[in-house]
């Protein structure tokens, strides 16, 4: 057992946090968006930051080097996931997704010609994926999705509804699901598809969540024509490559790592505030709060490790990434509402106010935080899936 | 002992819910919240209409006379509904303040025309340091020629932006006792140095930054006596304090409610999500929390009608049903799932006004410090 | 809406507290038996309590005058209920399973003989019942139970076993749930039958709880006959009695009332304890966790005082009832665990420790606390009521 | 970073459950729990001739020079199976005090004894106020002739009542700052005027008053340096305390996989009520809660083996710990319901255990005072 990062290992965490610490844009940390926060402005600078990322060799670390990778470790990849949520770098969640979850299942699932299209494009920050799964009736029970997808000459042709499709309305591609058999049982039947969101018959309705963002989509898809090729990997058997990717590195580092931040921006303000000659740091109910948000997010921070620790070692997490994923979702709330109850009347106070301390983060952490532990991998279905696969309880 | 409403306070509430649904819909709450006044003129003078604003004045003064357990059945309805706009601080921290404290020439120009809904008012209290105590109160009053002059720094001011009059909370003397040498004054909102700035807050309630720039009023807007109005304050804040809990416990039904309901209706895996034991148990703790606050509520609210001692109770008022309702509206959230996380559904209204009832006259913290003081410890 | 008592009742409240003031015994306030805890000792000292209690005519309070009771109004009852778990009376929990179940059952359900022959003797202090339900296979699952009763001449002949069966062994009958239709489903085909616990063929195996007593028993069925009169209401319709039994006045105002005092009790600990020159009391953390166990406490007060105020309009409780069993049940568990944090080493220390403070009480808390939302009725069970039964959610 | 166990660790790990399972049965747990000197002599030492007692003392002292992490993977296996007796009074409190501070002369003497089970060590360091503060050491040792004269009372001395030498943490100069003038002596418990008296407790370990009256020891008896003994205690403290989460971890396992395996079995409504969503989520939660623990324990305990700073560490590994242990044993028993409300269930025997863990060392909020202090507010 070994808790120390090597030599090698600390060397690279410095060299990122140098680097980091001189490529955030100014006008980024200006605007400071948080989670789901994003505007076209920041999106903007999200993907020329990604860009120059990608020119670290630090989008996509883990690739091959043929796609543009660096066969980064595991245990590099965990720091630079930290480092980057930490310093709060311009990242889209849909740089994650497009990155370690579209070009991987390409890598496992794709053609020859699909991995050359698209994986090195992705390892360049020049595309990305935006996610087709969620429909109105299919959210945790994914496997209800109804949109079609029927084989007509060279094409499959589009009909059917997407929702909660992040960033659709910035991102190039769609990495859809949709349903190929429809007289198949639920989960046959399913098929993966790249869709260029530019084509013919996409109609795009936006959801303000919120936040007051524009984040979430509705995407229409009225006779869509795609080319056969877009088809990626075998056709009915879509959902076991879902299922397969959802087991894909997944770590909730860069939850926890965020969330450090945050905290240590509380034991600031506690240490700085003084209210009524007192600083807000001697008040004993304030210093256990705050000490206690800081031992469940170093718990939260092991169970990150562990996943990036198992995958170093060819071992598989599944129900593992459950548990980090649901705990963290909850110390995440929790540092949201206990920042609140510190700051008071300031905790409700919004970015533009006057009075806003530490940029309103809290505040809009209190609305943040109600995204993560819901939708589709809620974290009902997260404690079901540790239940029954990490620890043998029957279905029925 | 009875626990239930009479056939008056059942009348004023089902009143209350089937006109709040019918004229303060969802989309004109938005609309309020979303605008800078934060209330619709033509929805305040329905209510002046109904005698609400007037419900607990003497009838002389233009009110029903009914007690303050009527106005907190009525509040709970609000808050069922969440009524964007100025009541709570017209009525409750306004109107109150002037019945309890104010003279009779100032009840006779008051009470009549909050009654009306013509005139409203709004409470400068709490400062920079965000806090409810006397010391706090750092706002100077300097007499001068048989006059004053306020100058300072209110913040959290809820709907000054839009009130007419706004009772100021002042220190006239510095002693050594903090709550020794505090004074109200009624200063009217268009007097010349009082700048008020919108706040832009969480649950989107009209929370403003008012300044009083070397404000002069004259002695006649004192309300109680000079000095010594920190005793006048404790009591309308502890009123206000039962008020918003049963705005709280009405917010929290509608939050139970409205999971209940989409529970019921969102079908997943073949069958309603309320079907699955997760959701059966968080709604089961939903409607718990639900219920104890209701009636922990209305004990409080009942001793303020009756007059009785009643620190303990309400501080065991706020300190439960503030906590209670943060849980029930985020069980609701987990119960919405994406849905709730967006703009367009209703669910948030509510976890906003959670957090905002949390906060405001102390939280839940606050309070148990003084049910622990209350029990002698 | 009043939430006062009337003169009339403040004046029997302070009638019942004098009485019990001189009418409890010093042998048991030092034997100081919390929930779970008599032994022969102390429960001769309750039944002789129950006597004297009865002869004031408040054991079966409710009851009507023909079987020695008063007619209370149930706001006096709840008085008489907060007053002696207060004062921590000596009444066994099987003195509230006999009034409170069994013998409202024998009014509603029971022939004119079996009211003569057991209520009036109940409502004396006479006679105790045990509770013959649970099974080693229906707990939660009630209607599982298989215990046969099978009809021969001009008796039932019972075989089968029983558990949990609190102070069978002291207990002079049973009021037994068995099987009369094997062949009917799941909830036909059960009866309740009045057992002798002297006839041949019982024989009782005591289960020892985890406070070191034995309060609990297996009961072995062997060819036990029983005269045929001995059945209660309706054959094969006992679980349907068993049901509306369920909905009883069941009211957990004895436990806020009990658990009121462990935490006044605590408070006053707090105050009179220094610790390196400082009371315990000028703790922030203490004084938080104090107030909030009062809170708590409170609560769970009104939601007891709902349920007799529900009765006392003619209302039948359910879900009500079902939640003022949760909550309390919560509350307590919480003043145990409270408790022992504030005691800190000193809440470990068992009743015959030398420097065991209050009485160990809490200590004995923290294990008893553990039998109050488990078993049949359990918290999930419970809450599953309050879901279907309360909210109306949907049982698929 | 490997957060994995090396292969001895994991052999050791095997070894110690399988051992444990045969030969220290509930069955005798039980036993020892209820006798008074709660363990058996022929276990203790069998367990001495794995070398468990030795694991961390150097070769020359009669040990295997394992890692401090190893004895914590060690205590780990001995909470899961919650081994009665004073191995840890012996070994950790006792043994790691002598060979991180005692003379040369005291570790022979007393290190090989304790590495063979010949001898048991108690730490006597509480007092009546039960805290585990420097300034609550108020047990005098006062020199005379060469010697020195213990006097006063230890409260919750662990195993002291089967103890062949008691470490007694006693005051021998007042200064103003109570860390100062500490000293540890290592006492013969045949001392006329020891008076030991066992305490009978929740978790039935063996706790005791020891009250010193009029010892005398000699001078060659001080283990370090005189007045110099708090930061010994600290040191031994630190580490008990991390020795003391790795048990829980161990006992937190244990009682999950009781009720795991519980809940596969108990068929109720038709169906294991392993499958009930509200049990699976209490499963699922208690996983997460082992897990948690699991890791922040190891990384507390790799810290004390690399000897690097780790009050932060350890604190944290504590506070969450000691809670996680406490819901986890609480869940296990609504899993188990009234069965484990039974002695003779062995459920009871972990949520006892978690209670003492709890409280031992320092409760959370205790901890977390220290984590506080630690990130520099």
């Amino acid at each position: 057992m070994d808790f120390k990062f090597t030599e090698d290992e600390e060397v690279f965490r410095r060299e990122v946090r140098q680097w980091l610490e001189q490529e955030i844009p100014q006008r980024w940390i200006e605007l400071a968006p948080g989670i789901w926060e994003e505007t076209e402005e920041s999106w903007a600078l999200a993907r020329e930051f990604q860009r120059k990322l990608s020119q670290k060799g630090w989008l996509a670390p883990s690739y091959p080097k043929e796609y543009g990778g660096l066969e980064l470790s595991h245990m590099k990849r965990l720091i630079l996931a930290e480092e980057l949520a930490y310093s709060r770098a311009p990242l889209s969640i849909e740089v994650e997704v497009t990155v370690n979850w579209v070009a991987p299942s390409i890598m496992l699932f794709g053609t020859e010609k699909q991995k050359k299209d698209y994986v090195s494009s992705i390892a360049k920050g020049d595309i990305i994926f935006c996610l087709g799964y969620s429909e109105p009736n299919a959210g945790s029970d994914l496997a209800s999705l109804q949109t079609r997808a029927v084989e007509v000459g060279d094409e499959y042709v589009i009909n059917g509804q997407k929702t909660w499709c992040s960033y659709g309305h910035l991102a190039d591609y769609c990495w859809l699901a949709a349903r190929t058999d429809p007289d198949a049982s639920k989960h046959e039947g399913i098929s993966i598809f790249i869709v260029d969101m530019k084509t013919p018959g996409i109609t795009i309705r936006p959801l303000i969540n919120i936040l007051d963002r524009h984040s979430f989509n509705e995407v229409f898809f009225d006779d869509v024509h795609i080319p056969k090729e877009n088809l990626v990997g075998q056709k009915n058997k879509g959902w076991y490559q879902l299922m397969i990717a959802l087991d894909f590195e997944r770590s909730s580092i860069g939850y926890a790592a965020a969330n450090q931040r945050i905290i240590e921006e509380l034991i600031k303000y506690a240490k700085e505030t003084t209210r009524n000659g007192e600083p807000l740091a001697n008040d004993p109910l304030i210093r256990n709060e705050l000490a206690q948000l800081a031992v469940e997010n170093e718990v939260a921070r092991m169970m990150a490790y562990r996943i990036a620790w198992m995958f170093s070692k060819g071992l598989h997490p599944s129900y593992e990434s459950s548990m980090s994923m649901v705990f963290i979702s909850e110390v995440m709330r929790h540092t949201a509402n206990a920042g609140v109850r510190i700051l008071g009347h300031y905790g409700e106070l919004d970015r533009d106010s006057k009075w806003a301390v530490m940029n309103a983060r809290i505040m809009r952490m209190c609305l943040s935080s109600l995204s993560i532990g819901v939708g589709g991998g809620s974290n009902e279905i997260q404690r079901n899936i540790i239940a029954m696969r990490g620890l043998g309880l029957p279905r029925k | 002992m009875d626990l239930g409403l009479s056939e008056e306070q059942a009348m004023l509430k089902e009143l209350a819910r089937d006109f709040l649904q019918k004229e303060c819909p969802k989309r004109l709450v938005r609309q309020l919240d979303e605008s800078d006044e934060g209330y619709s003129s033509e929805l305040w003078h329905k209510m002046a209409e109904l005698g609400w604003m007037g419900l607990v004045f003497p009838e002389k003064y233009g009110g029903s006379e009914r007690n303050f357990l009527d106005l907190t059945i009525l509040l709970e309805e609000m808050g069922y509904n969440i009524v964007p706009g100025p009541f709570f601080s017209a009525v409750v921290l306004g109107g109150l303040t002037i019945l309890t404290a104010g003279s009779e020439e100032q009840k006779i120009e008051f009470l009549p025309k909050i009654a009306s809904g013509e005139m409203i008012l709004s409470l400068a209290l709490t400062e920079p340091t965000a806090s409810y105590d006397a010391a706090s109160v750092k706002t100077k009053a300097i007499a001068r020629n048989g006059e004053y002059v306020i100058k300072g720094t209110k913040l959290f001011v809820l709907n000054a932006n839009v009130a007419d009059y706004i009772l100021c909370v002042a220190r006239t003397k510095e002693t050594k006792n903090p709550e020794d040498g505090i004074t109200i004054f009624l200063v009217d909102a268009k007097s010349p140095g009082v700048k008020c700035t919108l706040l832009k807050t969480l649950a989107r309630d009209k929370q403003c930054e008012v300044v009083f720039d070397n404000v002069t009023v004259s002695e006649k807007s004192i309300v109680g006596e000079r000095d010594k109005g920190w005793p006048i304050v404790k009591d309308v804040l502890q009123k206000a304090t039962v008020a918003k809990c049963a705005e709280m416990v009405g917010g929290a039904q509608a939050a139970l409610d409205m999971a209940v309901n989409y529970a019921k209706e969102r079908v997943q895996f073949g069958r309603p999500i309320g079907s699955f034991q997760a959701i059966q148990h968080y709604c089961a703790n939903m409607a718990t929390d639900v219920s104890g606050s209701r009636f922990i509520t209305y004990k409080a609210a009942w001793k303020v009608s009756e007059g009785l001692p009643l620190a303990l109770d309400i501080a065991i008022a706020k300190a439960w049903t503030s906590e209670a309702y943060g849980r029930v509206t985020l069980s609701a959230h987990q119960i919405f799932g994406a849905i709730g996380f967006t703009m367009d559904h209703d669910i948030h209204l509510y976890y906003r006004q959670a957090k905002a009832a949390e906060i405001i006259f102390g939280d839940a913290d606050f309070q148990r410090a003084i049910i622990a003081r209350e029990l002698g410890l």
